[in-house]
């Protein structure tokens, strides 16, 4: 029996989204393998990492080289949309596997799905989808959209326009700005004369982190209305700090403070972090990801090296791991698992650095995802 | 921008057979690539840099117009070709054909616009243009955004060549590449490229002999557009997806580095520096962080310490042109 | 209307950075004839600069406005005296490629010990005069909502611009700058001492860069890529301005903000290409921007 | 009338923000004639220079070569129409050598500068005459010496030699001698005198020996007007000229 | 070397000391080495011609007292002050001005502030309505973009800003060329007046006749050497061989 496999993370360790996986996706892969007890097995389990820059074409070179001489068997983390569909396309062409918990784009288990991928942490329309309707039904009826202009900034306003009237809430305008501004306040005094409840920050990353500095600025937040992010990660609230970010609302599907499983974990993980930060979800979700992977490729016995047939053991198999908890993952590819909507503690609630988050509400794994009823996956059989 | 050319040599008939001997024995090395077990998609992936860099070289190097945004022509055909070929189902030598077009669409207007401008100006507005054309891919539909045109179909070349075959592929990339240097190397030694190095040096004094240096100028800024499109275009093949990096302007910084690690204004240089660059890339993938700084770091070194180039320091030993 | 109003001041605000950032831009292009690309790049320094004064020393944002300019404005020096210095009589292309790298450098260092996704500055809550609490809070003009902060940026930006102005333009310095840009050995055969004046020359317009980065800090992440794509918008103003003028960057600064302002109102999704089209337009009717010496 | 002056102008100005460098000039060259162009520094000969070449903008006037008005003409189209300059400051391709400097106007005659797909050794065939135009300047030792390591006076001379290389019915030489040494000056003037058996030549010297030798007459312009015009005999008795341009110990 | 030695007795000291003393000056341009030993001096209240052909060196000599080239070995004594290793800056200050002959106006200056550049590193300069009395063009043309005057009026320009520093030492690389008989006398004119009130000169000159009318000494410059030096006074006996040395 064949019992080694190579395990590829692929992600961005230099640029913007370098907090959210980067070096600690390759930690936690790494605590994956120790964790796995796979070794003690006869398995040799080696983990490569590289640095995509954000560019699909440098990402599908490295990622064709690992499959190619390096015989890398599945790829992790994968962040940015762009980088996730190419190599998408690769991993199908060459049958290798793709655990992607870094990538927001929702078409990798729809449009684009595929018998090799898994998405597993979030999509768009997962964060739509809880957000909108937590914040709807708590009273939130009113929205105005501030909203990146490009690809991914609209498929989040479309998805969540579309939960919030479904919810019973009202759109009622929207801005787009270019992507990377470093102003926002026109947008903000266009969204705060809408006198709307809710402003959705349809945008990510630097944008978003700006667009709720400059509103705590022009007192937005303090004038009665509320942020809703549609994408930030707990890095995001971590750099704000909590004067800034007190109040937001959010949706994760985890954090290092939901229950002692998460904990425990987080604790070992930010002790071998340089700047000892807790784990993102992406970073978690490489963590839980392999953690499954492992038991499907034990469970077969050796001879992981059929993507299709391993993808398709794993989605029959149900997933279990300190920090995602139970879940399944579909005939599309994607896991399931609860939503969180998360609000950011004021400075006074927190005990301490790291400490932010208030749950809010939590939406079971099948509510939350897109339906495979509206799938546009071929694999689904309909 | 003499201080730029200090150090190219008149090109001697000898330069001349030097160059012709460099050149069978890069073809020859390039050609026995597949079989000596060097991995062809990193080559293939070098080969249309270096034909960038090429087509960006004959315009600085020769004509001593720096273009700061010379990743629109390869981003513009590497858009044009995915569309043709994805969308239209176009095959692939009419999908090479379309993004050539495009690029050479482009490099007309863009030229025209900035021709008349000089030194720094002229990198300036060749900036602002692609920085322009960022925006727009970034916001067209036809684009898809930041997630690029994914999944192009390699097809068979006239019919005959299967792209999906790497071995294949490879030989037509470098079949397009030592077609695209040889444009250039006989560009340069032209007619043309001897006016083209008299605007250079003193643009009144060619003025003054009756010379339209501005039509000079805009055939070169064609000619060097419309081959970078073309290294866009055989880019699609081999990444088999395109994706708004190209156009970025980071990756016109990057193609002004290739050439500079090779050598402004020799005619190896460019091949030689996105080799380096490229593998670079590649290699130093796996040291995450620190690619940003290193790159930086061979920046520098190379503006102080060797200003010619890899390629240029060589020739300069030899005092050779090469 | 009213909407219309704050636009237009909310945008001579944003102006005043672009202001700030083309102004040392183009004292360092006129008088040292460097393509400054790492402008960005030492424009977020100083913003970390102020972040690491409070952070780790307890330094506030007022001595910040001192101290973080001066100590990168050194650190510019030094670039220039170990580096750049060795560029002078080369094409303007060799600048432009080193302080390129060294924006690389600068950036991937920051990015290796502080992530990407920045860290935060308050804006000052101190001297308590009257009802302010520092420069915190804001006041209602009526048709707006002004942070004072925002005020504060305009006005002080304003003063630190005409400054520059007065010191280049109006006192033999600008003269003895602009010789030494064209021929630097002559310059020296005068009798003046060109490499040091260049040196601190270099280091003015840093420190303007730097001090633009303290002032957006309360405002902006601190970020290690905060500069990186503000950098191409400021060349443009540059460049639109003339290149090298003093007074041009100024002016171009503040009007971009002002119209970018409006095509935020107007048609937001042109907001970001707007500064492109205005430069490819001025360039085609005046080749040498506004109000540019003749190449 | 267009027989016999290959140039004329009328009323010709050039006003630089409310000051006139030239100022309403009517010149007349004869074909075939050396005609010379002086005055004290400032007049304007540099600026009529321009104006006839086309590298400035006339104020007011008009411009008349072989009886065509050129006023409006771009500059490589006036000198495509065979009336080429030289530039005072010398103008020369730095990094190409000698016969490169010239081969480059050669070229420019004979077409093909737009092909970029043939080989520049179609090129050679000007070699003989590009030799034989530097040895006329006596630069034959120079061929292969870039341009940029030879002296001043010899830079001069190249750049007589690539002028001629165009075959001009006209030339305009800015101060040719400036800078250069007595050998190269009588070197040059000999030189001219040749050419000046096939071209018309309007020369700007202040050599004044070389005016006395070479011109057939002269234009004397002062604060950008004519002042006086007339053979070296004449103009040497003139007292305005004496006072503007010769000076008070003239002998 | 007899000749040289018979130049040096025959510019025995006529009065006044050594301001400036060169020997053995070698200097390089990059690789190229241009100057092969360069011998001479001059005194107090002199005007010192170096003649030579085109390309024999005199203008890397001026630059290489001015220090400004590269490299440069052998001993330049200033006021018993050696300055080989100087910087060029110094130099100036210790009161040497130099006219370079391509003239170094300033594109991006007008020609005010042209005129105002060189600091003044002694009192004793000529003052503004001096030199516009020379000079009358400049004055017309003060507000005017230092390179759109004409090539002569860039001239005036040149050594106009150099009279104004009260530097005591004045170096003209070929101060006449371009200017028209007018000016070039009014220069020699500015020559004497200045020689008379103690400046002293260093000049290269093509335009023999011209230096004729005010050198003191001449000394002629060849493949990078002092070839042969002769005293004013002894000019038409040296006739021939100037003839031979420059053509003249
Ligand atoms: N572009 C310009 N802008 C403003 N003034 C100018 C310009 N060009 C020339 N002038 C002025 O016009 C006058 C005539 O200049 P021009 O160069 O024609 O003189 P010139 O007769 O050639 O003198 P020289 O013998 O010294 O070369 C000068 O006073 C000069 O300052
Ligand atoms: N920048 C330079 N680089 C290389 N060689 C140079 C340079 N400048 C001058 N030379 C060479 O140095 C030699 C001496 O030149 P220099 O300018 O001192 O001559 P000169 O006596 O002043 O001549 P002229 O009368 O023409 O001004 C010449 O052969 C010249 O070609
Ligand atoms: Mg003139
Ligand atoms: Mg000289």
């Amino acid at each position: 029996q064949d019992k080694t496999v190579k395990i590829g993370v692929l992600t961005d360790n230099s640029g913007l989204y370098s907090d959210l996986g980067g070096a600690g996706s390759t930690l936690a892969a790494q605590m994956a393998v120790e964790d796995s007890g796979l070794a003690a097995k006869g398995w040799k389990i080696d983990i490569v990492s590289a640095d995509h820059q954000n560019k699909p074409d440098i990402g599908t070179t490295v990622a064709r080289q690992w499959i190619d001489v390096e015989k890398v068997d599945i790829f992790v983390d994968v962040l940015n949309s762009g980088v996730a569909l190419a190599v998408n396309n690769l991993v199908k062409e060459k049958n290798a596997i793709m655990i992607n918990t870094g990538a927001a784009t929702s078409d990798l288990t729809n449009t684009q799905c595929s018998p090799n991928t898994i998405h597993w942490v979030y999509d768009t329309y997962m964060l739509a989808n809880s957000t909108g309707q937590a914040l709807v039904k708590a009273g939130g009826d009113t929205w105005y959209f501030l909203t990146a202009d490009y690809a991914f900034g609209h498929a989040l306003e479309r998805d969540t326009s579309a939960v919030v009237v479904k919810s019973g809430g009202k759109v009622i305008g929207t801005v787009r700005h270019p992507l990377n501004s470093s102003d926002f306040s026109s947008f903000l005094l266009q969204a705060q004369a809408s006198k709307a409840k809710i402003i959705g920050m349809a945008n990510a990353g630097g944008d978003t982190t700006n667009t709720i500095k400059q509103a705590a600025e022009f007192g937005i937040v303090s004038g009665g209305q509320k942020l809703a992010g549609l994408l930030l990660f707990i890095n995001d609230v971590h750099s704000l700090g909590l004067k800034v970010a007190q109040g937001l609302n959010f949706t994760e599907t985890f954090y290092w403070d939901l229950n002692d499983g998460t904990r425990a974990f987080s604790k070992r993980f930010s002790e071998r972090m340089k700047n000892k930060a807790m784990p993102s979800m992406v970073q978690a979700g490489v963590y839980s990801g392999l953690i499954h992977y492992f038991k499907t490729i034990d469970a077969m016995g050796g001879n992981p090296h059929d993507g299709v047939k391993v993808v398709a053991k794993m989605k029959e198999t149900p997933t279990d791991d300190p920090l995602f908890g139970k879940g399944t993952i579909r005939a599309d590819g994607r896991k399931l698992h609860p939503a969180y909507l998360f609000e950011v503690k004021k400075p006074a609630e927190s005990k301490g650095p790291w400490d932010y988050y208030k749950l809010v509400g939590t939406t079971p794994g099948e509510q939350a995802f897109r339906p495979l009823s509206e799938s546009a996956c071929p694999l689904v059989k309909k | 921008m003499s201080a730029l050319t200090d150090d190219t040599l008149p090109v001697t008939p000898r330069a001349m057979r030097d160059e012709m001997i460099m050149f069978a024995a890069m073809a020859v090395l390039l050609g026995l690539v597949p079989m000596s077990g060097i991995y062809p998609f990193f080559v293939m992936q070098a080969l249309c840099f270096a034909l960038l860099a090429c087509a960006f070289n004959l315009l600085i190097g020769y004509g001593g117009l720096l273009s700061f945004g010379h990743a629109m022509f390869l981003g513009t055909a590497g858009y044009c070709s995915a569309h043709a070929l994805k969308v239209w189902g176009f095959t692939p030598e009419l999908g090479i054909l379309v993004g050539v077009a495009g690029a050479a669409a482009l490099s007309v207007v863009t030229g025209f616009i900035s021709i008349r401008r000089q030194g720094i100006y002229f990198a300036m507005i060749t900036l602002a243009l692609s920085q322009l054309l960022y925006f727009i891919y970034l916001q067209a539909p036809f684009t898809h955004g930041e997630d690029g045109i994914q999944g192009i179909p390699q097809g068979r070349l006239f019919g005959i060549f299967d792209l999906s075959k790497p071995t294949v592929l490879y030989y037509v990339v470098l079949a397009g590449f030592l077609g695209g240097f040889l444009l250039i190397y006989r560009t340069i030694n032209s007619p043309f490229g001897e006016v083209l190095k008299s605007i250079r040096e003193n643009e009144q004094r060619a003025i003054s002999l009756g010379y339209k240096t501005d039509q000079y100028k805009l055939l070169a800024f064609i000619l060097s557009g419309t081959i970078a499109g073309f290294a866009g275009s055989l880019k699609v093949f081999v990444a088999q997806n395109a994706s708004l990096t190209d156009v970025h302007w980071t990756m016109s910084g990057e193609i002004v580095l290739m050439t500079l690690v090779g050598g402004l204004g020799t005619v190896f240089g460019p091949v030689v520096g996105a080799f380096v660059i490229i593998a670079m890339q590649q290699y130093l993938a796996g040291f995450g962080q620190w690619v940003t700084v290193i790159q930086g770091v061979i920046f520098v070194a190379c503006v102080l310490t060797f200003r010619r180039g890899i390629i240029g320091e060589i020739a300069h030993y030899f005092r050779r042109s090469l | 209307m009213q909407a219309l109003y704050a636009q237009l001041l909310v945008g001579l605000i944003n102006g005043s950075f672009y202001a700030l950032l083309s102004l040392g831009l183009a004292v360092i292009f006129g008088m040292l004839n460097i393509i400054n690309f790492a402008h960005g790049a030492l424009y977020m320094m100083g913003a970390f600069c102020a972040y690491f004064l409070l952070h780790l020393t307890g330094i506030g944002y007022w001595w910040a406005l001192i101290i973080a300019p001066i100590a990168v404005g050194i650190f510019g020096m030094i670039l220039e005296r170990t580096m750049l210095q060795w560029l002078a009589g080369l094409d303007h292309l060799y600048g432009l490629l080193l302080t390129f790298g060294i924006a690389l450098i600068v950036q991937g260092v920051f990015q290796n010990y502080f992530g990407s996704s920045g860290l935060p500055y308050a804006i000052p809550d101190y001297p308590e005069v009257g009802g302010f609490r520092g420069l915190q809070g804001g006041m209602n003009l009526g048709f707006m909502f002004l942070p004072i902060y925002r005020g504060w940026v305009v006005v002080f930006s304003l003063v630190v611009c005409l400054a520059t102005w007065f010191l280049i333009e109006k006192t033999r310095l600008g003269a003895y700058l602009r010789a030494a840009t064209e021929n630097p050995t002559l310059v020296r055969a005068f009798g003046i001492n060109v490499p040091r004046m260049i040196t601190l020359t270099y280091g003015l317009g840093v420190g303007l860069a730097a001090l633009a980065g303290v002032l957006s800090a309360p405002i902006n992440q601190v970020r290690p890529l905060m500069g990186a794509d503000l950098i191409i918008v400021v060349f443009a103003v540059v460049v639109i301005g003339g290149m090298g003028s003093i007074m041009g960057s100024i002016i171009t600064g503040f009007a971009l903000g002002v119209i970018e302002g409006l095509t935020k109102y107007f048609y937001p999704e042109a907001s970001n290409t707007v500064v492109f089209v205005l430069m490819v337009l001025v360039l085609l009717v005046k080749p040498t921007g506004l109000t540019g010496r003749t190449a | 009338m267009a027989d016999e002056f290959i140039l004329e102008t009328h009323g010709l100005t050039k006003e630089f923000a409310g000051f006139f460098a030239v100022r309403d000039v009517a010149l007349k060259v004869r074909r075939g004639s050396i005609h010379a162009l002086i005055g004290p520094n400032g007049a304007g000969k540099t600026t009529c220079f321009n104006l006839l070449t086309k590298f400035l903008r006339p104020s007011a006037g008009q411009i008349l070569y072989k009886g065509q008005d050129i006023t409006a003409m771009a500059p490589a189209d006036v000198a495509r129409l065979g009336l080429v300059r030289s530039f005072q400051i010398s103008a020369v391709f730095p990094h190409l050598t000698a016969l490169e400097n010239v081969r480059v106007a050669l070229q420019r005659q004979h077409g093909s500068s737009f092909d970029f797909w043939r080989s520049k050794s179609v090129l050679d065939r000007y070699n003989g005459r590009a030799i034989e135009l530097l040895n006329d300047v006596g630069l034959s030792e120079f061929a292969n010496t870039p341009a940029v390591e030879m002296p001043y006076g010899r830079k001069r001379a190249l750049e007589i030699a690539t002028t001629l290389a165009l075959d001009p019915e006209m030339m305009l030489l800015d101060e040719p001698m400036a800078g250069m040494g007595h050998e190269d000056i009588d070197k040059i003037a000999g030189l001219i005198k040749r050419i000046a058996a096939k071209h018309t030549i309007l020369m700007v010297e202040h050599n004044l020996s070389v005016v006395a030798n070479l011109s057939d007459i002269i234009t004397v312009l002062t604060r950008g007007q004519v002042l006086a015009q007339g053979t070296y005999a004449e103009l040497s008795d003139d007292e305005r000229v004496k006072e503007a341009y010769l000076g008070a110990g003239h002998a | 070397m007899p000749d040289l030695k018979m130049a040096e007795a025959a510019t025995k000291p006529a009065g006044g000391a050594e301001v400036l003393s060169v020997s053995d000056l070698q200097a390089w341009y990059g690789e190229s080495h241009i100057l092969h030993g360069v011998n001479f001096n001059v005194k107090a209240g002199e005007v010192v011609t170096l003649l030579g052909r085109n390309g024999a060196g005199k203008t890397t000599t001026l630059k290489s007292v001015m220090g400004i080239i590269g490299k440069r070995s052998g001993s330049i004594r200033f006021n018993n002050e050696e300055i080989i290793r100087a910087s060029s800056d110094r130099i100036a200050r210790l009161g040497i001005a130099f006219c370079p002959e391509e003239r170094g106006i300033f594109a991006s200056l007008d020609v005010r502030e042209n005129l105002l550049l060189p600091p003044v590193v002694r009192s004793g300069g000529l003052s503004l309505d001096q030199i516009f009395e020379l000079f009358p063009n400049l004055k017309e043309r003060l507000n005017s973009q230092g390179t759109k005057l004409s090539g002569g009026e860039q001239q005036m320009l040149a050594i106009a800003r150099i009279l104004r520093t009260g530097a005591r030492f004045l170096m003209l690389d070929e101060p006449t060329e371009g200017l028209a008989p007018v000016i070039i006398q009014q220069i020699g004119h500015t020559i004497a007046r200045l020689k008379s009130e103690g400046f002293t000169i260093l000049l290269v000159e093509q335009n023999f006749r011209f230096a004729s009318t005010v050198a003191d000494r001449y000394y002629i410059v060849e493949h990078g050497k002092v070839i042969d030096g002769f005293a004013n006074s002894e000019l038409s006996a040296n006739m021939d061989k100037l003839h031979t040395y420059l053509g003249v």
